[in-house]
Order: C-alpha cells, then structure tokens, then sequence
C-alpha cells in the first residue's frame, strides 16, 4: 500500500487515490522508425530490481500525471517529480545516489 | 528410486517409516552441463524432465536460488483449464491439462490432480457473448467446453447467490475436465523424476551471470561457481528481465505482484472451481477444506511477494457478493507471488538474440495450468533449437510483427 | 462439580450469570468470561477433534494461540465456524457446537484414523491412490474431500444477518498490544506530543503483568495498567481501541486493525466488525510473547495445557482446570503456575523441571511453599485418553526408571517466544538467540517505509525482554524513539520501574525425553490441530524436504488456524536437529497477514448489497425503473437493455422497439455516452493525432464519424465529433470509453505533447442525452417547439444550440439507426424534464422508448459497428473496411506506425463482411466459419467468426456481420458456420455487404 | 418552467450525523495557466486559491482543482451568465470555461461527529485538513472532494451519476450506533 506524493498538490497520496502508467522517460517512435525501435518504445522494458523510473497518476486527485523514482525490491521512494521532463532531473539522481553510491543509472 | 505404492507405505509403517529415501538429490554443481535450465518452479523442472523423457538429455542442472517449487509455482491457486479462446493457446494449455491427467503415474507421485470442473461465470450480455465464442473456438480446437445456463451453474455450485443485486449471473462456460491439483506435489514430483533420471537439481544457487562468447552462451555464474554449458534455459517467470538483463537484452515483461488468500478450514460446500471475471474473483475448495481464492494484479513494478491489501478487498468484496455465505468465513492467510506479465499477456516460449540462450516465461498469472505442456514445448525448443508446433506461435518477434496472442478480448483475467 | 475457585477471577462478574449451551447442553458462565473459561469452568475437558486422527481435544491455550477449542458459533445467519473460545466472551444465549466430529464429539467415527496413524505418515497420501488410475477421481479423492474441513460451511440461503465497515485513521505513532509495554512505549510517545493510537485485541488492557504479578513504580500492575490507561485516555493526542487486533502490518506504514464492535451483542445494529485502515509514520510491537508446548508422549491429551493458561483460568477467571496439577518445565516461568495454584489451595503434584538444577528466585518459592521439584526429569509418557489420569516421568533422557504420578491437568512451559509476526510481515528479519533459545526481531534489519528508514519499533517481550523490568525499560524506548522518528519531540520522563528479578535460564528442550525412540516420537505432537508430530517432520528432513519451507508444504506443520503459533519453533527446532544443523540456519517459514482470522465479512466491510459498487445512474433512471426496464449493467452504469410491457418477454419487447422506431419513431436514453471537450489553439492537431480521420479539417458546426486507437494500432473507441468553434470540438465516446479516453488525452497532452495549447474537460455527466429516432422525428421535436429542426435549418450531420421545450439544449442530427434522428442534449438536472417532454410530444405518433438491445440492432442492420463486437481489442479500423475513414494525408496518428507491422499489412487478415444465411436462420453469437483440414496442432481450421449475429425484426431474418479471410474479396460466396449441436451441422452463409437496411441512406437524411 | 433537480432530490438522513443533498449548485469549470487563473479570480473578486485551497465570498466559492484547473462554485441560475462573464475576462488567453453545474452534486454532513462518518469512507487524513482546504480525494469507490464548512460540517462533492451511492454511503456510515467514538 505505497504512498506518494502528488508534486502538484503536495499530498501524500494513497496508492488508491493513484494509477499506475508504467515505465517513464521512453521515446515515443512512430511513423519512420524501424520495426525494431518501435517495438523496443511499445514493449522492452527495463522491469529492473531497483530503482525504477515510472509514471503515476493522482488520478482521484488533480488529475496530473507525475513521475517517480522508486525501489522495486524495497519500495523505497527516492524522489517524485512533474512528468515534463523527458530524462530524470539532476535532483532527483542525486537523491538515489544518496542513498545507492553506486548505482548507475537505468540500463 | 523406490517406488511409490499403497504396499510402500504398509511395509514402511510397520518399521516406522526407516526405509524412505531422499525424493531427490541434494549435488553440488559439476563444472559443465549439457543444459542448464535456471529456475526449479514447475516450468523448468517439466522442461529438464521432458529434456530427459522426450529426447534422453539427461546431463542437464536445474539451478535454483531458492527451494525448489518456492516461487509462483509454490504460492498459485492451482486452477488448471484450457478453454482458451486463441488456437496457439488452447493447442498449449489443452495438451498440458491432458499431461496432467496421467502426471501422477508418470512421475510416481500423486499430484492429485482433481477434473472436478471448472466454470467461468458470465454476468454481463458481453461476457455471455465471449464465452458462447469461446465454446465455438474450443469445440474446433479439441478442447472440451460447453456453455451452460444458470440453473446449472446453481446446481454445481450450490453456495452461489444467482440473483447477485448488480451482476446476475447469466451463465458460464464450463470446462468439465478442468480443475486443480496439489501444486507443491508438481514441483515435488518432476525433481523426484529428473532426479531419478540423474540430473542435478541445486537448490540454493542463484545464477548471478552470464557468459557469452561470439554470440553464444558459454557458462553461468552462480553463487556456487562458474557452470559451463552450451543450452542454457531460462525459466525463472517473474525474475525473467534480471537474467534477461544479465544476458544482455531486453524482454516485453514487467514484474507485479499476485495475491491470493485461503480460508479457515470448512466442511466441503463446494466442489468445482469457480472465477467470476467481471467482479473479480475466483475460488476452489482445497482438499482440505479452505477456500482458495485469488484476484487482481496490482499495477506496479514489484518483486516484494506483497502486494497491496486494496486488491485483497475487492476481490473479497466481490466473492461475498457471489457466494454470500462466504462472509461469516474468516481469512486465514495471505501472501503473493511476482508474476511476469508480457506486452500481450500470452507466454515466450522462445530463443533470443543470445545463440543457445532460450527463454519460457511471460506465463504472468495463469502458468500452473501450462507447466506439463510448457515443459514438452520448451523441451522441443532446447533440444533441437527451434521450436516445435506447440511453441511455434509464442517466439519474442511476434511482438515487432504486431502478432499478438490476445486473450484477454474473451473477457477478464487469465488464471 | 464446579470448579470455580471462590476468590480468584479478576475478570469475571459473579453477579452475573449468563446461560449457553455446547453441543446443545446447557450451561452457564459469567459476564466476563470467555467461551473457554465456562466450558472449562463447567468441567467441559474435551471441546472438539483433531484434523487427520480425530483424536480428542481440549483447551489447551487461553488467547490467540489456541489450537484446538474450535467452534461452531451461533447459527442460521450468525452461524460462524471454527470460532475460537478462548478468544470468544462469553454473552447471553450463545451457542456452540463441536466441529470436526460425527455423529458426535464422544463417539466420533472418524477416530478410526487413530487406529491406522502408523500409515498415515506426514504425506503418505503423495506417495499412494495413483492406480488404478481412475480410483483416485472416483474413489479415493472423494472420500479426502468428505471428511475435510473443520467447522460448518454456512448455509448458502442464509445471507449473513450482521452489517460490517471500514475506517480509516492516520497517525504518528502506532502501539499494537496493550501490555504494560505496549502502554509504557505509548505513555513515552505521547509524552514527546505525538498523536498516539494503541490496539489491544483483548477486551482487557494489561497483558501478562496482572496474572504474573510483580510490581511497577511501586504499585500492583493492575493498579498501574489501570492508571496508564487513564492517564493515555486523558490524552487528546492517544487513541485507545481495545477488542482491536493489529491484524497486519503493510507497505509504508499501512496497518490493519481488526475491531470486533458487536460479536458478543449479535443483533443490537452496531456493525458486527469494523476493519481500520491505518496510515502510521512509525509503529511499535509490543505483541508480548506465546509460551511453546513440551512435545512429550501425549501431550495432546485433553488437560495437558500451556502452563501460563492454566494460571490464566485461574487469576482471570476463577477456574481450576483440574484439582491436581502437574507442572512440567524448562524455565522459571511455569513455577508461577505451581505457586499460584497452591496459593489458591489447588494440589500440586509436583514440578519436572528438566533443567539439571533449579536454583532461580521462583524455584526457591516453590520449595518454601512444599511443592515437590523434580529437576533432569521429563515426561515419557500420559495417561488417559479423554482426559489426564496421570503421568509418567523419568530422567530427561529417558533412562533411570519410571515413576508413575497421578494428576488431572499437566501444565507445561517449554519457554516463550516473542509475537514477532508483526515485525515480519513487511520484511523485518529475525536473528536467534540461542542463549534465551528464542528468535527476537533484529533491529538492524527492519522493515523500511517509503522514505527507507525504518518504521518498525519492538517493545517488551515482543522484543525478548521476559523480564517487567527490562521490558519496561524497552517499551519506553521504543516509545520515545519512534515518537522522535514521527517528528514529534523525546519525553524526558523516565521510563516506568519495576525491580529486577533474578532468573535461571532456560534449557532448550525440544523432545522430551531425549532418547525417544519411534513410537513415543510418533505421539509428540507438535501442532494439534493439523496433527503433525515429531516423527513426521522428520521423516520430511529423511526424504529431503530440508528447506523448513518444503518441511512447513509436505507435514502442513504450521498450516492449520493458528498458523503455528505454538508448534512453528518447536518444529524447525526439530528440522534442525534431524538436519544436524543450527536453528539460524533452518530459518523460519514466512509470516504473513492477518495475525488471527479475520472475518470475510469485515473486509468487504459496506461495500455489499447496494453498495457493492458504485451504480451510476443517468439522470432518467427512475422514470427507466418505473416503467419496468430490463436493466443491463455497463461498466458501473446501468443502462435499459430493453422495456417490456406486461406479458410480454424480453425478445419480444427488443423487436416491439425497433418496429416501433423504424415504422414511427423511438427515444432512449443516451446519456452514458462520453462527451469530452478539447479546446485550444493545437486542438485541431491534436485531434489529427487522436482520430485516425482528419477532424481539424471539420467545419464548424458539423459532425464526424471518427475513430480512435491505442499506439498498437487497436481500434479502441469510435463516436461522433462535433466542431464547436475555431478551437473547440466536442468528442462523443463509447459509454466504458469516456472516463478512459478522457484519461488517455490528458496522458498524450500531458507526458508527450506538453507544449501543445489544449485542455480537455469531460463533460459527460454535465448533460442528460435524449436520442428520437425514427420517420416522425422531426416532428416530436417540432411539437417540443422551440427550435428550427427542419432539413435546411439543421441538415444532416449538423448541430444547434437552443431552447427546446424550454429548456436549454443542444440538438445533433446525427444517426445510429439509420433513421431520421436527432440527439437532444440538456443539463442533466432538467434531463427527466426533458425526457416527459418527448414521450408528451411523441405520444400522437406512440413514440417508444427502446433499449440497448433495440439499438444494437438497428445499427447491425445498418452494418455500423460496435466496439466491443466488431472490435475485441486485436482489431485494426483497416479489419472493418473503415479505410474511408483513415486518412491518408496525416503523417502520424495514434496507431498508424503500429498498422504498419508486417502482421498488421498481412493480406490474410480477417476483415468485415455481412452474412447471410441461405435458410433465414440467425448464426449463433460466437460461431466460427470452418476451413479445410487441421492446423499443425492439430485443431480444425477456420476461415472468420461471426461479431453481431442478430434476428432482425424488420427483416424477418438472421442477419450477421463477421470478419472472414479475404472476405471483401468473397462476395457472394457461400461458407460454413460451425454450431455446437454436437452432430457436425454446419449453418451456409453468403458473404454479402455489411448494411442490410436503407443501403443509400436516404431514410436518416430527410 | 420546472426547477433542476438533482440525483438525490432533497435527501436528507439523520443518524448521529445528518446528511441532506444541498440541492443544484452553479459550478463552472475553468482551466488556464496563472495569468488566466488570475483573471478569473478578479473577475468574481475573489482571492486565487492557491494549491488544495478554496476562496469564498459570500456565496460565491473559488477551489483550486489542479495546477490549471479552477472550479467556481455559485448560485444554480447564475453560473451561466458568470461563465460568459468569465469568458471575456480571459479573452484571448488559451483557456477553457465550462459551465458543469449538473455534473455534480454537493452533500452537507452536519454533527459533533461529522468527521466520523468521513473518516470511514475516505483515506485523506482528516486532521491534517485545514480550513479552506478542499481535499480531492477518493469517497469509498468513487472520485470526490470535500471541505470543512465550520467545525462539525461538511461538504463533500462528487459526480451525478454516483450522488446516490455517495448519499447511501454516508447514510450508511452515519447510522446511530456505529459510531467510532473517536
Ligand atoms: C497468487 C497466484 C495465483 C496464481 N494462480 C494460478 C492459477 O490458479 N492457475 C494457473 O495456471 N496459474 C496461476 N498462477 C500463475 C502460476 O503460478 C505461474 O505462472 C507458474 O507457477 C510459473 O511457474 P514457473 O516455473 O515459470 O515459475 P516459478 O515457479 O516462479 O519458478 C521460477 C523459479 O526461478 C527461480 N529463480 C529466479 N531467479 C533465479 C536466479 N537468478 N537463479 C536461480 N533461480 C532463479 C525462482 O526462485 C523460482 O523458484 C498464479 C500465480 C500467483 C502468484
Ligand atoms: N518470565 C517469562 O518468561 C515471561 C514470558 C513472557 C511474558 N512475561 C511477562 O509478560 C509481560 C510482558 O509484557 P508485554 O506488554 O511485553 O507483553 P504482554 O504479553 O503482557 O502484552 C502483549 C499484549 O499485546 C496484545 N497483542 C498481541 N498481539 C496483538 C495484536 N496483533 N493486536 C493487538 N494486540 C495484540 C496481547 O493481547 C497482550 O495484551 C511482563 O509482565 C513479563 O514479565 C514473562
Ligand atoms: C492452494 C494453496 C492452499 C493453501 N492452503 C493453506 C492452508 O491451508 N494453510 C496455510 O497456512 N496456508 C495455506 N496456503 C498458503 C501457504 O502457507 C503460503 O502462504 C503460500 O504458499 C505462499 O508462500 P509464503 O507465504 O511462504 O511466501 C496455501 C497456498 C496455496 C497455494
Ligand atoms: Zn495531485
């Protein structure tokens, strides 16, 4: 029964109050990309033990789209941020850093 | 082996059970196998046993991190059926539920398997629609299904409340010969088997690397060394994007949680399994007299073996709803397993890009039915590198062709 | 004889008396009680029969952990099986009933099992019934089944008489136990100013400490327990909730806890359970320990009992369990038993401690007091079956002779454990203490919350501490320390005192006697209620089931109702021994939610009857109801499937509507169709991006058929569009697609195209929707007046803004059933207004209200499609023929690469045709048309399948639409549909076009 | 002409709470970045809420719904002729108005326990909400939001379509003796 906090509202929201959009940061591929990199943008997933990037929801909330930092294996929450960015902030890498002085980065 | 028998057990309760041997071996790894399958659940242990029946590969490791059988085959509410909609899968899930019909006597050990009947409940028009196409698609695939009105359902399921005040029950597509069998006793019975056979079942060695060389697998590193091998199978169900990662390349599975819950014990009320689709729910009596029940997937990345208790709600919520009497039944226990769900919710059952490498997962939350069929297929695949008819339509590129194998449009969850 | 003792019962009310009945005899108790204590009180020994051997059974617990006293509760519609009597009140008129035992708990047949226990090993039933092969699923399996299961099922008519809720709650600290430690640790947090809630699952606060005496800050603990509680309650910031269990500890913080509101007041409308739902920064076990059984020979005979229960009975409830006690221990603890038994004038016949020496503090008491202690001595073996006629002891190994002792009840202690379930729930790991003989929760490896640290706190003897004074010293830790982790400040107060007591360690004794041989390991139970014994888990760690997770799967130790609260370490202690290796490293199994059983009923909570799910109604739903609609359930909307008037059957009403609609003119309620609004200057490019047709092209004012679908390329939602202006259209969705489409454009706006200027609003429950269809259309809604709805002011295809019928609307001339209809829009609270107004102004031309049904085959017999029939979400728009409405100048659209995939192009593809069958017949709903021969898995192959298979009414035939191979190439043809008869027949059908009704359309544009 | 009615029509339930249907509210949904969000509160004369807040004057209430998102809420009759009012207010500013009165349907609950019958039925944390904060969130199975009107009253909204199952709800949760005596 996770818990995030909604960086538009600044509530630390309930997972029921939320809905999950999967792996964040891919780039959309479309007409002109090749067969591979449009199946690799639809369908290979990082799905890592550790720190996932991902999109949520707060959906019974404002409604806004935010992203996540999250420990898949612990559950830790490292950082939420606002879904315009197409690559996790410097803020946010350091806060994983913080705590996992060798991660480097997802795959 | 000793063989198992009525007589076994007579001449050993009369020594006080002295005589029984170990069900299977406990090696310590070789330095280089034939094949190494990755993964002692039910999947790659009916692979290593069919490498050895079908095809005398019998120089092959299964490695395990855990205990053998401790991961979703351990932990699965064991519905075994194979009314699929989709010809690739009914052809798999059938073959696999009339493997489970001799299992017992093929492995030596009673897995029980119980063909006490399957219903899926329809409970919208839409959903009585999907079943009635189900029924056509299994009368032409060999798979045995009717679609049955209310009156029957009530009959084979005594406790259901037909008239549920929001979703009544309509009908259901009835699967006579499928049920559910004892899914430790699976596990159990194949290491047993493929022990007998010689092979080395390592438990507690957890692969923590992958060698190549020239684009083909060359050995695994384990937490008890370095293995060599030429075929190497991966069958580790939600763990596949780890040792896929390992090998470097990527698989279309996201790992999230499953959850399933029993009851306290009751006197027997119910005597086929039921899953109700549009509420959410499904359950079975246990020989012993719990209700098995399951649910829902939640919706994010997770490799805990929790889950969120919401899911737990609904689904119960949904089943006090179905079955009334249920709501003076007390939960006993509740757990979850990591299930690997595919970008189509249908299985791999494939090479990839890594010569010798193969990978059988993507089973998510509907696998213990598959694991015989899965293991003769995978066995195909292994020994003659390419798949055979069964697996033919799971390989990975159906994914860049668009070629899914959809089954979710019949309507609800796939367990 | 009663065996009440005069003046001991702390908890009991002798002033009143309460009447019950077991197995239908009557009894009484007292206010206070528990079910246990009476029937104990009224020398009821044996309560019930085991799982397996059907071996009788009595009380041998007195809380949480009791094993074996199960009952059939109550009955009828407040019948619950396999409820625990020492966890039960006792209330007025309660009934119980033994379980598991036929025809009764004295004569049981099942009790042959005991009999031939020598071959019902732990999993012989693995290793046998395999031939012949059908026996198992004829014979042996069945006769498995029959005797399963413990209590009752409930009668399936019965409907659970008793309501149930949820709550929730948020707070900073969370105390789960109220003992003197789970108290002390809450007085520490609220000290510091944080918001406090503690959970007792008894009825009683306190604990342990009141039966077990000693003294704390100078004062009796029930002097202190009560004065705690008093001065917690006192506090704003303190929530206390006792006969509230902490059922499960979750993710970041989540707890649930289990209130029993109204078990022991069935009937006095309060909701029976309530299931909390709690949010706590940090939370604090202090869950206390469970005393573990001896497994000696017999000790599953009724009377043999934990010997802190036996005290229990006898403190708590005045009971004597028996006149003659004998104590048999491996630790100080039980000494208190003997002491206070004698106290209380009841014999004791003697203390085997199997510790070579007994030199502790309470073992000095005992000899003062004249009590008998026998230490290096162990049981070997029980007399009696339904009840303790004696026992036999000898040296702990077993040698030295035996003596022969009589006694009624045998009190046994083989040490404590810590309740660390709750700690372990959400991962917290456990280390061994090999020296207390004892797994205690490892503070260095907690469960971690959301933020990584720690949120877990172990408090008293749910840390290890067995002594009050360390354990005080410990809760109060735990308090200060999670407050501060909480945010809230550290009390300066001290922790609470008690004086040091001097004791003897334990000896781990795991059977007894030691040098057992196979037949006395063979009556060593180590959980009672799955009868599992020494002999069988190691048989398990014999054949290799050496993971204490196979041992836990093949002997089902462990598995029964009280999840092995007595017999788990004892077990793997056990394990270990046979596997010659340490305890650390067998590990235990995994502990999971709830602590005890939960009812089913609390967790659905409200959520049942009306308020199972949410039930959307569109705002002519009563007028719907009233006129006694077939309703059909839509996603979490109910729509009118179709109205039949009386004696009329459904089918018969469905083709009544479209006649009527077709000949005159129908209405229905359309409200549940998504209407969302895109506004912006992109908007028009977004909606390219959207819709696979061009909809920025769209003239403001006029309508278009558009479709969408997923970047798989998947159709997934079709409906009208409407131009409002420059920058508005106005979207119409499928009624499941409105919130999801909705969500699906505020994803693609704001996590891809974020610097586009578009906003959305879902505007779908802000109208109520009235479609009027039919050749006398136009002139209902001329007669609703107001509006200028003739073909020139509003042609086909086309939308205004005006006031009908006086009410504000917006009118769409847009058609799904082919005929000449108009879409009426208003507020949704003027929508039953509106709804009078059209059947008022209809009624000269008999305008009828038709259903889903009636619509889904008007426009079947127009050849439109459905999502959700034409479309099962592996259907591209290029399967339905819908190329017309595809555009081909856009570069991207949501899909288009995806349509591009080699599969997606395949020639092969099935795509949409019309069918028709040679003989009228309709095709059965699923039907597949069969091919030549059989494919490589040998299953039958086919060429299509039927997506609407419909009589039409207006035809007086089947007619169909269907994706077949090649089929658009096939016109004409004839193919075969499979039926399910059984007999092989197949129905011919032609391949024709998909519209059967008004091919040029002229009928909907008039 | 006959009035608007909501889903609920002056339901009204006393338990050891009492909830009634507060009746057709004038709501107006607009979205827009700051400067129209600016605009639109000087247009009503009302202070810009700022995130979870809501602003009230007289009858006329300003909730902040999301980082673009205002909702006004007024008489029944006058959200129409505000909205237009609104409209001009942004003028050519890249924003959407929409008058969504009979989307929704706002409840009052009333009572020294109140709060009780909240607390069973939503997961935000009550405590923590503070005057002039409208909490978005969820009400048992469906979407809501609800705000303190004065100590022992509430109001909570949610769509039409559910505004019976939400009064059921809170009917349900508020029956005498269910009390949480918290
Ligand atoms: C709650 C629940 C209910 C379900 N209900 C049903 C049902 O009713 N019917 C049905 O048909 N299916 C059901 N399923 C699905 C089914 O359980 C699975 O599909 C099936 O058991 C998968 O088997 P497997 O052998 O592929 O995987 P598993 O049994 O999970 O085996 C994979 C093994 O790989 C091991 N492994 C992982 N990583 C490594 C490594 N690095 N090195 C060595 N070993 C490794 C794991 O420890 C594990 O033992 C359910 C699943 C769950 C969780
Ligand atoms: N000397 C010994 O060997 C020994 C052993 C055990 C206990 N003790 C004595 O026991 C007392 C220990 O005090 P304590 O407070 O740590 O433990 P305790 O056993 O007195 O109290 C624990 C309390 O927690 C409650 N509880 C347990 N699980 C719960 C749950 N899931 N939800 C709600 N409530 C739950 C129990 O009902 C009990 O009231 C002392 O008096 C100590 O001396 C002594
Ligand atoms: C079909 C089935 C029946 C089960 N029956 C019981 C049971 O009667 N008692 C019990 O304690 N657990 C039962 N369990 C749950 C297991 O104890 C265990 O929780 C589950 O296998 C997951 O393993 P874990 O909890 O060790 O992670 C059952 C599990 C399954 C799959
Ligand atoms: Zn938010």
């Amino acid at each position: 029964m996770l818990i995030l906090e909604c960086p538009y509202c600044g509530i630390h929201a309930d997972e029921t109050e939320l809905e999950n959009g999967g792996e964040a940061h891919l780039t959309r591929a479309t007409v002109g990309a090749s067969d591979e990199e449009f199946e690799s943008y639809l369908f290979a997933r990082a799905n890592p033990k550790g720190v996932h990037f991902e999109r949520w929801r707060h959906a019974y909330g404002c409604g806004k789209w935010f992203l996540a930092a999250r420990d898949t294996v612990t559950l830790e929450v490292f950082a939420t941020y606002c879904a315009q960015t197409s690559e996790p902030p410097a803020e946010v890498l350091k806060a994983i850093r913080a705590k996992h002085p060798d991660w480097e980065g997802s795959a | 082996m000793k063989r198992y028998s009525a007589f076994a057990i007579a001449r050993e309760g009369l020594r006080y059970h002295k005589g029984w041997e170990r069900a299977w071996g406990s090696p310590e790894p070789k330095k280089r196998y034939d094949a190494i399958i990755v993964g002692a659940g039910g999947h790659g242990l009916a692979t290593a046993f069919y490498l050895g029946k079908n095809f005398g590969i019998t120089n092959v490791a299964v490695l395990e991190k855990g205990w053998l059988g401790g991961g979703n085959t351990g932990r699965n509410t064991t519905i075994i059926r194979s009314n699929y909609l989709q010809d690739p899968s009914a052809a798999i899930y059938e073959k696999s539920r009339s493997l489970y019909e001799t299992m017992s006597q093929d492995v030596n050990m009673n897995v029980m398997f119980s063909p006490r009947g399957v219903i899926m409940l329809a409970q919208t028009h839409h959903e009585v629609r999907g079943y009635q196409r189900t029924a056509h698609a299994n009368a032409l695939q060999g798979v045995e299904t009717t679609f049955i009105g209310p009156q029957k359902v009530k009959e084979l399921v005594p406790i259901i409340n037909l008239e549920g005040p929001r979703y009544p029950v309509l009908g259901g597509l009835w699967q006579a010969r499928g049920g559910t069998a004892r899914h430790d006793a699976v596990a159990w019975g194949y290491a047993r088997a493929c022990s007998d056979m010689g092979m080395d079942i390592i438990q507690n060695c957890a692969v923590t690397g992958i060698e190549t060389e020239g684009g083909a697998v060359k050995a695994v590193n384990t937490s008890k060394g370095r293995i060599e091998t030429g075929k190497l199978a991966l069958v580790v169900a939600g763990h596949s994007s780890d040792l896929a990662e390992m090998a470097g390349f990527r698989l279309p599975i996201e790992s999230v949680a499953l959850q399933a819950l029993v009851s306290e014990p009751i006197k027997p009320c119910m005597d086929v399994v039921v899953m109700a689709n549009t509420v959410h729910g499904y359950l079975s009596q246990s020989d012993k007299g719990e209700m098995v029940i399951g649910g829902g997937t939640d919706h994010y990345n997770n490799y805990t073996q929790r889950g969120s208790f919401h899911h737990i709600e609904e689904t119960v919520r949904a089943l006090v709803e179905t079955f009334p009497m249920m709501s003076r039944l007390k939960m006993l226990r509740q757990w979850g397993g990591i299930v690997d769900m595919t970008g189509d919710r249908s299985p791999l059952i494939s090479k990839t890009p890594v010569g010798g490498i193969f990978v059988n997962c993507g089973w998510g939350t509907g696998g213990f039915k598959a694991i015989p069929g899965s293991g003769w297929a995978m066995a195909e695949l292994v020994a003659k590198g390419e798949p055979g008819p069964l697996a033919a339509d799971f390989g990975i590129e159906r994914f860049r062709e668009g070629r899914f194998i959809d089954e979710s449009v019949a309507a609800g969850v796939a367990h | 004889m009663s065996h009440r003792i005069d003046d001991a019962g702390r908890l009991i009310d002798r002033t009143r008396r309460l009447r019950f009945s077991f197995d239908g005899r009557p009894m009484t108790g007292y206010a206070g009680d528990t079910l246990a204590s009476a029937l104990l009180a009224g020398g009821q020994m044996m309560v019930g029969r085991s799982f397996k051997y059907h071996r009788p059974r009595g009380v041998v617990a007195s809380g949480v952990e009791e094993p074996n006293a199960l009952v059939n509760l109550g009955s009828g519609s407040r019948l619950e099986p396999n409820q625990r009597a020492t966890t039960t009140a006792l209330f007025d008129r309660l009934e119980a009933r033994s379980q598991n035992v036929w025809p009764s708990l004295a004569f049981d047949i099942g009790a042959v099992n005991q009999l031939i226990a020598r071959f019902l090993p732990a999993g012989f039933y693995y290793k046998t019934f395999m031939f012949p092969r059908v026996a198992w699923e004829k014979l042996f399996e069945p006769f498995i089944r029959q005797s399963a299961g413990l209590g009752r099922a409930p009668d399936p008519e019965d409907r659970d008489a008793d309501r149930y809720e949820y709550t929730y709650h948020h707070t900073d600290v969370l105390v789960i136990g109220g003992g003197v430690a789970g108290l002390a640790a809450a007085r520490a947090a609220a000290a510091g100013g944080a918001k406090v809630m503690v959970l007792e699952q008894e009825r009683h606060w306190g604990g342990r400490a009141p039966v077990d005496g000693g003294e704390i800050d100078g004062l009796d603990p029930d002097a202190w327990v009560k004065a705690a509680v008093d001065e917690l309650e006192a506090n704003d910031n303190v929530t206390l909730r006792s006969a509230t269990m902490g059922a499960g500890v979750y993710d970041h913080g989540y707890v649930l806890g289990y209130e029993r509101v109204a078990d022991e007041t069935p009937g006095d409308g309060r909701p029976r359970h309530r299931l909390w739902r709690i949010r706590a920064r940090q939370v604090v076990t202090a869950t206390g320990a469970l005393e573990r059984p001896l497994s000696f020979p017999g000790n599953d005979v009724p009377g043999v009992m934990l010997a802190a229960a036996v005290r229990d009975y006898a403190v708590n409830y005045g009971v004597a369990v028996g006149r003659r006690a004998l104590i048999v221990t491996n630790n100080d603890d039980a000494y208190r038993t003997a002491l206070t038994l004698s106290k209380l004038g009841l014999e004791v016949a003697g203390i085997i401690d199997a510790r070579p020496a007994a030199t502790g503090a309470l073992a000095e008491a005992a000899r003062a007091a004249g009590l008998r202690v026998m230490t290096g001595k162990a049981i070997t073996g029980v007399k009696g079956r339904r009840a303790v006629t004696g026992a036999t002891i000898a040296n702990l190994d077993g040698e030295g002779g035996e003596e022969a002792l009589t006694c009624d009840i045998i009190a046994m202690s083989g040490g404590w454990s810590p309740v660390v379930h709750l700690w372990s729930h959400c991962g917290g790991k456990l280390s061994w203490d090999a020296a207390a003989a004892m797994f205690r929760p490892d503070p260095a490896r907690p469960p971690r919350g959301a933020d990584g640290a720690a949120f877990v706190h172990t408090a008293g003897a749910a840390t290890g501490h067995m002594s009050l004074s360390e354990g005080l010293a410990d809760a109060h830790a735990a308090g200060k320390a999670a407050a501060k982790a909480a945010g809230a400040k550290a009390t300066r107060k001290a922790a609470p005192k008690a004086p040091e007591e001097a004791q003897q360690p334990l000896q781990p004794v795991w059977i007894m006697p030691t040098n057992a041989g196979p037949a006395k390991r063979a009556k060593m139970w180590l959980d009672y209620q799955n009868d599992v014994k020494v002999s069988d888990v190691q048989l398990a760690a014999q054949e290799g089931y050496q993971s204490v997770e196979h041992t836990k799967r093949y002997t089902t130790l462990g598995m029964a109702t009280d999840q092995g609260k007595l017999s788990n370490i004892n077990g793997l202690a056990v394990l270990s021994d046979a596997l010659g290796q340490p305890i650390p490293q067998t590990g235990t199994t995994t502990f999971r939610p709830p602590y005890t059983p939960i009812s089913m009923g609390a967790i659905a909570g409200e959520a049942r009857g009306p308020l199972f799910q949410p039930l959307r109604r569109t705002p002519m739903h009563d007028m719907h109801e009233a006129r006694g609609v077939q309703w059909e359930p839509v996603g979490h909307w109910r729509r009118g499937y179709a109205y039949p008037k009386s004696g009329e059957s459904v089918d018969e009403a469905v083709n009544r509507e479209i006649l009527a609609t077709r000949a005159r003119v129908g209405m229905l309620d359309a409200s549940t169709l998504g209407k969302i609004l895109v506004k912006g200057p992109d908007a028009g490019r977004f909606m390219d991006m959207l819709y696979t047709n061009m909809m920025s092209s769209l003239p403001i004012g006029k309508c278009r058929y558009g479709l969408m679908c997923s970047e798989n390329g998947f159709l997934s939602d079709d409906g009208v569009v409407v131009r409002l202006s420059e920058d508005s259209w106005l979207c119409h969705t499928t009624t499941g697609g409105a919130d999801r489409i909705h969500g699906h454009m505020e994803d693609w706006l704001q996590c891809e195209w974020w610097d586009w200027k578009v906003y959305t609003a879902n505007l779908t429950e802000q109208y109520a929707q009235i479609a009027v269809a039919g050749p006398k259309a136009r002139e209902v809604l001329e007669a609703l007046g107001g509006m200028d709805v003739s073909k020139e002011a509003m042609p086909f295809m086309t939308y205004a803004d005006g006031v009908l019928a006086d009410i504000p609307a917006r009118v769409f001339r847009i058609s799904f059933t082919g005929e000449l209809s108009f879409e009426i829009a208003v507020p949704a609270h003027r929508g039953s207004e509106m709804w009078a107004a059209v059947a008022k102004a209809g009624a000269p031309h008999d305008i009828t209200p038709y259903g889903t049904e009636a619509m889904h085959i008007m426009r079947a017999e127009k050849g439109f499609i459905m999502i959700g029939d034409e479309t099962d979400g592996t259907v591209i728009p290029q399967d339905l023929g819908l190329h017309w409405a595809i555009s081909k100048k856009k570069d991207d659209y949501l899909g288009k690469r995806a349509q591009e995939r080699s599969h997606m192009v395949d020639p092969d593809r099935w795509r949409l045709v019309g069918l028709r069958t040679l003989d009228g017949s309709v095709i059965p709903d699923g039907a597949y048309a069969v091919g030549e021969g059989l494919n490589a898995n040998g299953q039958r192959n086919t060429i299509g399948r039927v997506t609407s298979t419909y009589y039409s009414p207006t035809l007086a035939k089947g007619i169909a639409m269907g994706l077949v191979r090649h089929g658009p190439e096939r016109m004409g043809e004839v193919i075969d549909f499979a039926t399910l008869d059984g007999t092989g027949t197949v129905i011919k059908a032609e391949i024709c076009g998909t519209c059967f009704y008004d091919h040029e359309g002229a009928k909907a544009d008039v | 002409m006959s009035d608007p009615v909501t889903a609920t029509r002056n339901a009204r339930f006393e338990g050891f709470a009492t909830v009634t249907d507060t009746g057709p509210r004038g709501m107006i949904s607009i979205r827009g970045d700051a400067k129209v969000c600016a605009a639109a509160a000087k247009t009503l004369g009302l202070a810009l809420p700022g995130p979870r807040a809501i602003t009230a004057k007289g009858d006329l209430q300003l909730a902040w719904m999301s980082p673009d998102e205002l909702l006004v809420i007024c008489d029944y009759d006058r959200a129409p002729e505000l909205a237009e009012k609104l409209e001009k207010a942004v003028g050519e500013n890249h924003s959407l108005v929409a008058v969504v009165s009979d989307a929704r349907m706002v409840f009052r609950v009333e009572g020294d326990r109140a709060d009780e019958v909240l607390r069973k039925l939503v997961p935000a944390d009550l405590d923590a909400l503070a005057p002039g904060e409208m909490r978005r969130t969820r009400i048992a199975q469906v979407a809501g939001a609800l705000w303190m009107v004065e100590t022992g009253c509430y109001e909570v909204m949610c769509f039409r379509s559910v505004g019976v199952y939400v009064f059921d709800l809170l009917a349900n949760a508020a029956q005498h003796g269910a009390e949480l005596s918290l």
